[in-house]
């Protein structure tokens, strides 16, 4: 039977093994995936990585995979849509949560690095529209990813952060304080996306995973998730 | 008060088992002597310190070192100076750094050894600049011997320093370190196997075996025991202390006064009338019943035998003593069972003894 | 490209001040193992190198946690009325400081060993005091152990980013080293620039180990 | 909660077989590098602490363009007709040995060096010849190096994750160890997961590195 | 052919220049003698193959080990045991662990020697599940000297090993090494500043002086030049082989035959018929005109002066030879200055030599 190999970037992991047992279910194909940073998982999939499937925590990456013909063209979909949310800990509002971040009132600051990381792009953004993107340099905190983001202000050490809208979801209880989420209109979309590699033109479990992605079971996962579900396969331009 | 050194250290390490009590005179040179393994050196590195994990006390010169586990001066505050079995050279240090070690951690005014003289007197003056990796076996044991003297110890401790020195060396050193004891009154505790440098040195000898004193006391008393003069088969013989009377420079002779009689030595170094240690080993001295006239032997005591005693087969130990003098120490004579047997001899015999004259130790 | 020195520098300061930190919490702890006879001495060495078996990510999440304002560290540091560790370079010191340390123990401790007591004895019947004779003796005499400790803790602090980008936060010029930027290149599939900065990174730190031991080699004690 | 042992085989195996090969490849090179007068000496000491100076994962993202398929190693193996090694269980193990050769190296020629010439003199007055001598009297008297070694390579090879990220792309039951497992749950925010793990492979660590340490001791040449 | 090592080495170091070349036979016991940095461990070295730095030939009884560049048998594989002059022991074995090291790679055919007689012989049954940390001085090179004996060698090489030994061990071992050439004959390269040891061991003697080869002989030309008697102070003598004639077992003496005449001494462990080694130091002959009858002195034989020597001022050294024999071998003997005047002895005076037999060297 045909094995499927996966590459996914880390913050979709934990939406990931939920998408797993059902698709399996579905389908009876066996899927693995492995998890890093898109910025690894591109480096590897340029030096012959055995995976199937990419799903990237941006489209930049992607594209440039298409670029070099290392996946079957015209096949880019975004699966995701992430959703920046902003979380204060110690705020018992949304809106004493944007006061906070306003006012300056906290040590640290936590994003994701916008250099690497979507997320971090996304916050730069939300940040430069509230004009505060200068005034704050010294006292932002940028995880390598938006997971380190997140664990900066889980550990105290942070009292502000902008998170993924899933991981708020992921953690459920045991998590202190309020978000303020951030409207979408702030930032450009966090666009997932995700390729077919070449190697797996002809794998019928590849094919039908990217299936299970455009079906409402998945969407709905996505979705209750913390992510703006639509799948959706984009042309080159 | 009476300077002197009391010590009393007991150990127990595997089958060893250490338990030896003795007091020393401050001054002069003791002797650690005996077998191989009977913890000469033990003794010596507890005295220097080195074995804080053995109970035991010790007074040096009214001042108490180490007192059963209540007192311990640890071993860098002991002024003393240590030669080690193994020389123990720094490896980092070239030669002149090791020998300049101690005596750089002395205030100038605690220093009574100057550097030249030590180096001189050692013959090291070439190696200063040497790494230790490329000196000799004596070479080393000198630099060794070199840098202990810089510390100007108040007590010199040493494990066989002249072991691996050949007789010129040792000649050079040995009247450094009489020096050292007569003018700056330095006691030193010397480990030695050898009886012949023990008797050239020291004053007062331990003897040790398994770890027990065996015997203890001044040089002459220890060595005259008979029953050390057995075990010690060569180099047994008695030491007397006798009085320069007169040197004669042209045969390059002197004339000294012992209790037994005149005797007529090499040249020493001393004054009339300074005292000096003779050593005289038992088998250099032989009997005749008549004073030879014409021998080349000149010096020719009448004696009478006190004491006799079968040492091995074949050899007899005689104990005697000046003719007419109940009191004089006794002197050891070792002749073959022949021998005594021609001359029959027997206790209140008279008879002469002769020594050679060369044979003897200044 | 215009070169950014400061994660150079930052990097330089680091690896510097966690090495001469390590050197004087190291030497007494490896002096220590080399000694003792108690039977703290085995657990203790193991503890050492722990810190090594962790990822160093995890590693400098577990430190974020002991560090920050709710851990152990960070309450009792900010009852003495001083800042959190964490994103300060300070902070980032304590963390290297407390990932290297078993590179610069165990090299240390072996070399202690090894001296045996001969050297220790000569100097104590040679007035030095314990004090004099290690700064005189046992220093020198284990001074192939110092440069492995050195080099290591060094090389390591320099190369190391789990940890430090854990406890440092990343922010320009406070706690973006070197290794942090190369990382951010690659991962911005920015290789020509990650390519420079990683060979500048690998001829410097050959040009420092190298000289390091060419001066040991001239410090070297002559053999037969 | 299920517990996944095959990553934590995985690290067993991976630490034990990249410890073992380090032995081999070590012990030599250390050896070289304490009897040569060559001039190479410096340089390469200098050579084999350089991996530690890069950011691990940009090492392994080296590491990757070297084995790779377009890499000259890659090339080389393809020609031979072998697989490529990154993404592979032996890739991991290449990547591990490359990074912690500092750590098996250096306490090495530290030993060695320490233990001057004498006994290989004597051994060799003893009919013992240059091979015999090394592991029946260099090796033991050298058993403080690797000791050290060992606890270095292992406890870092079980620890490290950058390189084998890089190198092994993180497959489970093929590539994906313990730390790498650990560092997922900790990037999907599973905290007690991650805690377990972590407070396991700490304690089994622990003990692993105390019996080392005791068996050590009890093997301890006496002193004085 | 003859059975012989030849051995030249010419090396610098730093301002040592060694250039020796010597030729001793391949049996026996020959001594390297010299002062402390003469370069008598370099030059043992050398012949162990230790130094392969130093350029040199050497050939061991018609065996080639090394030939200037061309040819360097490695010490491994060299039939040779050596006795380092610090004792080298592994510290991470024990006694027994050392000293089989060497015999368990051997193949048994090779084993000459059994372990339980070196243990006995050199008195260190009780060591031998000790560490070598806790040894003494002296018991380190006695396992050092069982580890040597015990690779059975072809070639023994000993450097200094006796030196850090009291009487009574000494007195175990030296038979036992002149069983080892006598029995089994190993030749012995040994190292020594003392000429006792050198006159009781050896039977050749290369004597070094700064790297130099200063003297080269058979023991008793080289001991009775008059330069080396005259540097060497108080051991000078001769050495002299006689044959055992007689034993008397009630006196526990034997009768010697010697070139000069007869001798009492102590009596030796040969059988009648065997030759011996005697070592007739110049200070233990006394000269007189006539025979002593009644004096202990058993040995007393007709000599006449053969040369006379001032050695030092008010000594003289004669150099005596049997009345009647022009080609016996000479006899020295040191009497002090006024002892010569009152003989007034000359070249070709007839005198006695009287000699003690105790004083002699088996
Ligand atoms: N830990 C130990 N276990 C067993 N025996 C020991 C231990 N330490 C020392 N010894 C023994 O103690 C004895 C005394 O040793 P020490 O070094 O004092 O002898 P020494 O008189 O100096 O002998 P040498 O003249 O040979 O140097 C030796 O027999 C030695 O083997
Ligand atoms: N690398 C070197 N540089 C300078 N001198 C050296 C070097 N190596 C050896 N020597 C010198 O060579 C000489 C010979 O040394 P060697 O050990 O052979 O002497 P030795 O005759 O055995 O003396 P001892 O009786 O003291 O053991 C010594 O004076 C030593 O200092
Ligand atoms: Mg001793
Ligand atoms: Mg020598």
């Amino acid at each position: 039977m045909e094995k499927l190999q996966v590459a996914v970037a880390s913050n979709f992991s934990s939406t990931m093994q939920r998408l797993i047992p059902s698709f399996e279910q579905q389908s009876g194909y066996r899927v693995t995936a492995s998890y890093a940073s898109s910025g690894k998982l591109f480096a590897q999939i340029t030096h012959g990585a055995p995976f199937d499937i990419f799903l990237s925590a941006d489209g930049e990456r992607p594209h440039r995979l298409e670029q070099l013909g290392l996946v079957v063209a015209n096949q880019r979909f975004t699966y995701a849509t992430g959703t920046l949310v902003l979380w204060a800990p110690e705020a018992r509002s949304p809106e004493e949560a944007l006061q906070q971040l306003q006012q300056g009132r906290f040590s640290f600051l936590s994003i994701a690095n916008p250099k690497i990381a979507p997320y971090g792009a996304a916050a730069m953004q939300v940040l430069a529209k509230l004009g505060l993107d200068q005034r704050f340099i010294k006292r932002t905190v940028r995880g390598e990813n938006i997971a380190q983001a997140y664990q900066f202000v889980y550990s105290g050490n942070a009292q502000l952060g902008f998170v993924a809208k899933s991981q708020w979801i992921d953690a459920g209880d045991n998590i202190n304080g309020v978000v303020w989420a951030v409207p979408t209109h702030m930032y450009s979309p966090i666009d997932q996306q995700g390729v077919l590699l070449k190697r797996a033109e002809q794998n019928p479990a590849a094919l039908a995973f990217i299936d299970y992605l455009y079906s409402d079971g998945a969407k709905q996962i996505i979705a209750a998730s913390g992510y703006g579900g639509l799948t959706q396969t984009i042309t080159v331009e | 008060m009476k300077r002197e050194i009391q010590a009393h250290f007991k150990a127990s390490r595997g089958e060893f088992h250490l338990d030896a009590r003795f007091t020393l005179p401050a001054q002069g040179v003791s002797a650690l002597f005996g077998h191989s393994g009977s913890g000469k050196t033990t003794l010596l590195r507890c005295i220097a310190g080195l074995e804080p994990s053995i109970d035991g006390s010790l007074t040096v010169d009214g001042q108490c070192w180490q007192s059963n586990g209540a007192l311990f001066i640890p071993p860098h505050k002991r002024p003393i100076g240590y030669v080690f079995q193994e020389a123990h050279l720094f490896a980092h240090l070239n030669v002149q750094q090791n020998i300049t070690f101690g005596q750089r951690r002395l205030k100038p005014h605690e220093r009574s050894m100057t550097f030249d003289d030590v180096v001189a007197m050692l013959g090291i003056s070439h190696l200063l600049k040497r790494a230790v990796t490329y000196l000799s076996g004596g070479e080393r044991q000198r630099v060794a011997i070199a840098r202990a003297l810089l510390t100007s110890p108040k007590l010199l401790l040493m494990d066989e320093p002249l072991s691996a020195l050949d007789e010129q060396s040792r000649a050079d050193i040995l009247p450094y370190l009489e020096r050292l004891h007569d003018e700056l009154s330095t006691p030193i505790i010397y480990v030695s196997h050898s009886q012949k440098e023990v008797s050239r040195l020291a004053d007062y000898l331990v003897w040790l075996e398994q770890g027990k004193v065996q015997a203890e006391g001044p040089l002459q008393r220890v060595m005259g025991r008979f029953d050390l003069a057995a075990t010690h088969g060569d180099e047994a013989g008695e030491v007397v202390i006798a009085k320069v009377m007169q040197h004669d420079e042209y045969y390059c002779l002197s004339r000294l006064q012992c209790c037994c009689g005149e005797l007529w030595v090499k040249r020493v170094a001393g004054e009339v009338g300074d005292e000096v240690r003779v050593h005289i080993p038992a088998k250099d001295v032989s009997i005749t019943l008549e004073p030879a006239t014409d021998s080349s032997i000149q010096n020719i005591w009448p004696m009478v035998v006190d004491a006799i005693s079968e040492v091995e087969q074949g050899q007899v130990m005689l104990q005697l003593r000046a003719a007419g003098n109940r009191q004089s120490p006794p002197l050891l004579s070792r002749i073959t069972l022949k021998s005594f047997e021609r001359l029959q001899l027997s206790v209140a015999s008279h008879c002469y003894a002769q020594i050679k004259s060369v044979g003897l130790l200044s | 490209m215009v070169m950014d020195w400061q994660p150079v520098w930052l990097s330089l300061q680091l690896a510097t001040v966690t090495t001469l930190l390590l050197l004087v919490i190291a030497t007494p702890l490896a002096w220590w193992l080399s000694q003792t006879r108690s039977f703290l001495k085995q657990p203790i060495a193991a503890i050492v190198a722990l810190p090594l078996v962790l990822p160093p990510t995890v590693l400098g999440f577990y430190l974020l946690l002991l560090l920050g304002p709710q851990g152990a560290v960070g309450q009792f540091m900010q009852q003495l009325g001083l800042d959190t560790l964490p994103f300060t370079f300070a902070g980032l010191v304590v963390a290297s400081i407390f990932y290297s340390l078993p590179f610069m123990v165990q090299p240390l401790h072996n070399a202690f060993e090894s001296l045996g007591s001969e050297p220790l004895e000569s100097a104590a019947t040679l007035r030095a005091s314990p004090f004099d004779t290690f700064i005189n003796v046992v220093v020198p005499l284990a001074r192939p152990g110092f440069i492995t400790g050195i080099v290591l803790s060094f090389a390591h602090t320099i190369g190391e980013f789990g940890v430090i980008l854990m406890i440092g936060g990343n922010i320009p010029g406070e706690t973006q080293v070197l290794s942090i930027a190369i990382y951010d290149h690659v991962e911005m599939l920015e290789y020509s620039q990650a390519h420079i900065l990683s060979a500048g990174m690998v001829l410097f730190s050959f040009v420092v180990l190298l000289s390091l031991y060419y001066v040991n080699h001239r410090f070297e004690m002559p053999r037969r």
